[in-house]
């Protein structure tokens, strides 16, 4: 095949999970044998120093990893991330879900205005926020505020927020009916 | 979001302007401008039409996307305004543009002009949309999202009710403002109809008169909106526009 | 620095979104000089077709994502959420935003002719166009073209779309004092 090795870099890497061999050739459409040797050529390229990634397999599955060298310099580089203050953009959509959640994504996209996906997903990190499915449409997914999140304010349910009542009666009249759930990723 | 359909369906007054003057194969001036204004106005009752349709719905989503239409009105008629400014320089020599009505319309040769070269961006992203090879990067500190009965929590140091509540205010605070511009917008467009059915309804009671008369001692901008709805009555041929030499009064007759 | 390339590689690795400079000179502890060295050697090793990713930029942020010569290999994988049809409005003031920004609400009015505060918003809930503190006018805003849009377009960065600096050319027209009435009365 050519450009294999390209081609199972990128598979691997928008993959983020273990990837099993089965499904890399029907992906990639080759032979067993071929893929052995893209592995090992991939591996030998990322032997060098100037690679930071490094390929983890079994038998079965591989996956695209950073090499264990930058773990330390990674791990409190994302500790800092997520324990950073709260920007003015993830108050906000936290605001929003623990006043109105549960709630979908595409609804509190719908009321900020803004795209949320990274936001959501650092809420998550944090354990802020968490999602489950949407019991009414199986597919999709909804958002609500943590126990912890309960915690730290120091209420038991949302109606103890500040104001609680008055949001939802404006919620009403800015309320919009159309499908908002969103789809399963 | 349901409601933009309509939005989109419209690119804006000046493509459709653009449209009309490049498929007469004009170039854009004044001579153009004045040619197409028809054209341009029908267009306008065409959206307004459909404008009507939505308003006679009464839920929120109908009304919500009145207001949208609403806004794209505004700007139409800005510019359906302008245009018959210009038209009136020809039709009724009584009334001569101030500086600024002329500087208005030299503005919008000049957009139009900008628009012109423009459009051939907007065609090379819809091709490149249509038909470019996307490239793909990973989620947000992928894996990392905690799983349920780990013990992740991170609040940073201002997360109380007090932040969340002022937030909330925050938001529909923006909401508020996004639906008060509205309204503005619709407080200041005098509806074609409106003046339509009072043009209609004055002629009928009062046989023929004259322009002068009918706009009376309403402001320019009134007038415009007048002499707007009479073009439009006289294409539909409901009244006959009769002015008897360059410098008089236009007639407006019952058919 | 040692393995500058390495610790970038896998540094953008995990944190999958755009990435500031200043962000990354913090954590990798560099100069911008060095850092902009590090890019450019990253850069160069991506060119090789034994390499399946490339980096997207805006000059203050950037990103490792796949090459688009692997979209046909990658699609099916990704639930892709923005390739939906532009409506003919959409497209008007994203190819505006795209070639013109960052640009204010009021110029985007100007040229489009039409108030477009809907259709800003709809673009920025798809994620395509984003907005921030105008660094000149600290109360007004201005908006541009995400790196979700340039991954769409299968661009690297924004000089990349076709003729750009000519459609820059029109930019000129806003020297002029009167270009900056909005349109709507």
């Amino acid at each position: 095949m050519k450009n294999g090795r390209a081609s199972l870099e990128a598979l691997l890497f928008i993959h983020g999970e273990p990837l099993s061999y089965k499904k890399i050739q029907s992906v990639l459409g080759i032979e067993n044998d071929e893929l052995e040797t893209i592995i090992k050529e991939l591996q030998t390229d990322l032997e060098s120093n100037d690679r930071g990634l490094q390929l983890v397999s079994d038998r079965e599955k591989i996956q695209l990893a950073t090499k264990p060298e930058f773990n330390s310099i990674l791990e409190s580089f994302m500790k800092e991330e997520i324990s950073e203050d709260l920007t003015p953009a993830s108050l906000e959509a936290l605001s929003i879900i623990a006043y109105l959640g549960p709630i979908s994504r595409a609804r509190l996209e719908y009321l900020r205005g803004v795209n949320s996906i990274v936001i959501l997903r650092s809420l998550m990190i944090r354990g802020l926020v968490e999602r489950f499915s949407d019991p009414e449409h199986p597919s999709g997914f909804l958002y609500r505020g943590t126990f912890d999140l309960m915690k730290h304010l120091g209420i038991k349910e949302k109606g103890e927020l500040p104001d609680y009542e008055k949001f939802q009666e404006l919620l009403k009249v800015f309320d919009q009916p159309a499908a908002e759930t969103e789809p399963a990723q | 979001m349901e409601y933009e359909t309509r939005v989109g369906e419209f690119s804006g007054p000046l493509e459709k302007l653009l449209t009309l003057i490049e498929a007469e194969k004009m170039d854009i001036n004044e001579v153009s401008l004045a040619k197409v204004t028809d054209d341009f106005l029908r267009y306008l009752e065409t959206f307004k039409k459909g404008m009507t349709e939505d308003a006679e719905a009464i839920d929120a989503d109908a009304e919500r996307k009145f207001r949208v239409d609403l806004r794209i009105l505004a700007d139409f008629v800005s510019v359906a305004s302008k245009l018959i400014f210009l038209k009136s320089k020809y039709l009724l020599p009584g009334l001569a543009l101030t500086q600024e009505e002329e500087a208005d319309i030299k503005d919008l040769e000049a957009r139009l002009h900008i628009y012109q070269q423009l459009k051939p961006a907007i065609k090379l992203i819809n091709q490149l949309w249509a038909t470019s090879h996307h490239s793909f990067s990973r989620q947000y500190f992928i894996g990392k999202v905690a799983m349920p009965g780990q013990t992740t929590f991170y609040p940073g140091t201002n997360l109380d009710t007090e932040a969340l509540t002022a937030a909330m205010h925050g938001i529909f605070d923006t909401i508020k403002t996004y639906d008060i511009e509205t309204e503005t917008i619709r407080e200041k467009i005098v509806t074609l109809e409106e003046k339509i059915s009072e043009v209609l309804g004055r002629i009928q009671k009062e046989g023929d008169m004259h322009f002068n008369n009918l706009s009376g001692e309403k402001s320019r901008g009134e007038m415009i909106v007048v002499f707007l709805a009479i073009l439009h009555l006289a294409r539909e041929q409901l009244v006959l526009l009769e002015q008897m030499d360059n410098f008089s009064d236009i007639m407006v007759k019952k058919k």
